[in-house]
């Protein structure tokens, strides 16, 4: 099992899944409609690394966080 | 050192703290970049989310990179609400030389615009809205969004 | 505003009150350059001659073209000598926008540095020797020299 | 008559002298063995405008001061 947690402004209470990688991770969030503008426009970090492909692996107890577009300052 | 604070930041406080702490180590040049919330649309004040740990490890690479120029840097941000005419965000470079410092402290502000973790959001009428207009997709963001 | 002050510039009570005096201008970003004497090939100090006249000259020039942006700047110099980690220059602008103070602190820093009628004497043993080597030519200079 | 007051570093005091224009001043400082270090370098104004030509012309009472080269900050 992997979280999945939401950064932010998205309003969404953390999931727990299962996925051998983000492309598991992608998938389970396309079926969810409140996700949809989201997903093209936010970074994902691994274990509070960003990470730049869906290819990158996940093992049990990753966690996944979602970055919507950021306005600090 | 990357400071966080609930609220307002105490501007004169922080910047004159780091000129003290910074005195006897040689540095020709401290630039301070104080950002303040500014009156416009209506709006009472700004309000920030942060994240800390990927903000943590941010701002520790641009600390590394300003190393290896001989410079250092400091930041302050506010958490929560922000009233308008107070301020949110002070970045600061000490280095040697001045041209270092001018362009350290140019560039470290525009990535930490275009990159740090944190969200801001308008107060109106008592209400919380994400800027989502003002607000910049991390570069490489949209990965999940992709087709297969 | 340009203010001259007889030796070292008091750093804390100067970028304090500036950001006060402007609290309520609804400027969005606020950048002091702060610069400090480097204690560097054994000087006591740096000392300096100012020429009033034109310098509130070119100070005017550049305030001019600060509010033709929505800016405002200011500047603190010391007059005589200062110590090695004491500062001697404060330049700050005052900005609705981050891009626009980011770079008018830069344009204006340098051309302070190639204009302004300010002369720098390094303090060692006592004695005051003029900085040729680190001095510029003002834009212009060298009528006098020319054949006819 | 015009005076020429020397700034900064230049240890000279302030010159009275007679002069229709700048030619006349650049003359009269090219006798002078000390000045040879400074007229190549100076900025020269005349009551405290910079000036960028020797026709720059002069009339009684004017002020003419030699700006050797600048270091601020």
């Amino acid at each position: 099992m992997v979280t999945v947690e939401f950064l932010g402004p998205i309003q969404k209470a953390t999931l727990s899944l299962d996925a051998a990688s983000l492309h598991d991770v992608a998938e389970a969030l396309k079926e969810d409609n409140e996700m949809a503008q989201w997903l093209d426009n936010c970074a994902v970090a691994v274990n509070d690394m960003l990470v730049s492909t869906l290819d990158t692996p996940l093992k049990d107890g990753d966690k996944v966080s979602l970055l919507p577009p950021v306005c600090g300052g | 050192m990357l400071e966080l604070y609930e609220g307002a930041l105490n501007v004169p406080e922080i910047i004159t703290r780091w000129y003290a702490e910074e005195a006897e180590y040689n540095y020709g040049a401290y630039i301070p970049f104080i950002g303040t919330v500014r009156e416009e649309d209506g709006i009472e004040g700004l309000s920030f989310d942060v994240y800390e740990p990927i903000l943590n490890g941010w701002f520790e690479t641009w600390q590394a990179k300003a190393e290896s120029l001989g410079a250092k840097l400091k930041m302050a941000h506010s958490r929560g609400d922000v009233l308008v005419h107070e301020s949110s965000y002070i970045a600061a470079v000490f280095s040697p030389k001045r041209r270092v410092a001018l362009e350290t402290i140019e560039k470290f502000v525009e990535d930490f615009k275009a990159s740090a973790p944190i969200w801001k959001y308008d107060l109106r009428h008592g209400e919380r809205l994400y800027a989502r207009d003002r607000s910049t997709a991390i570069s490489g963001a949209g990965i999940l969004g992709a087709k297969r």
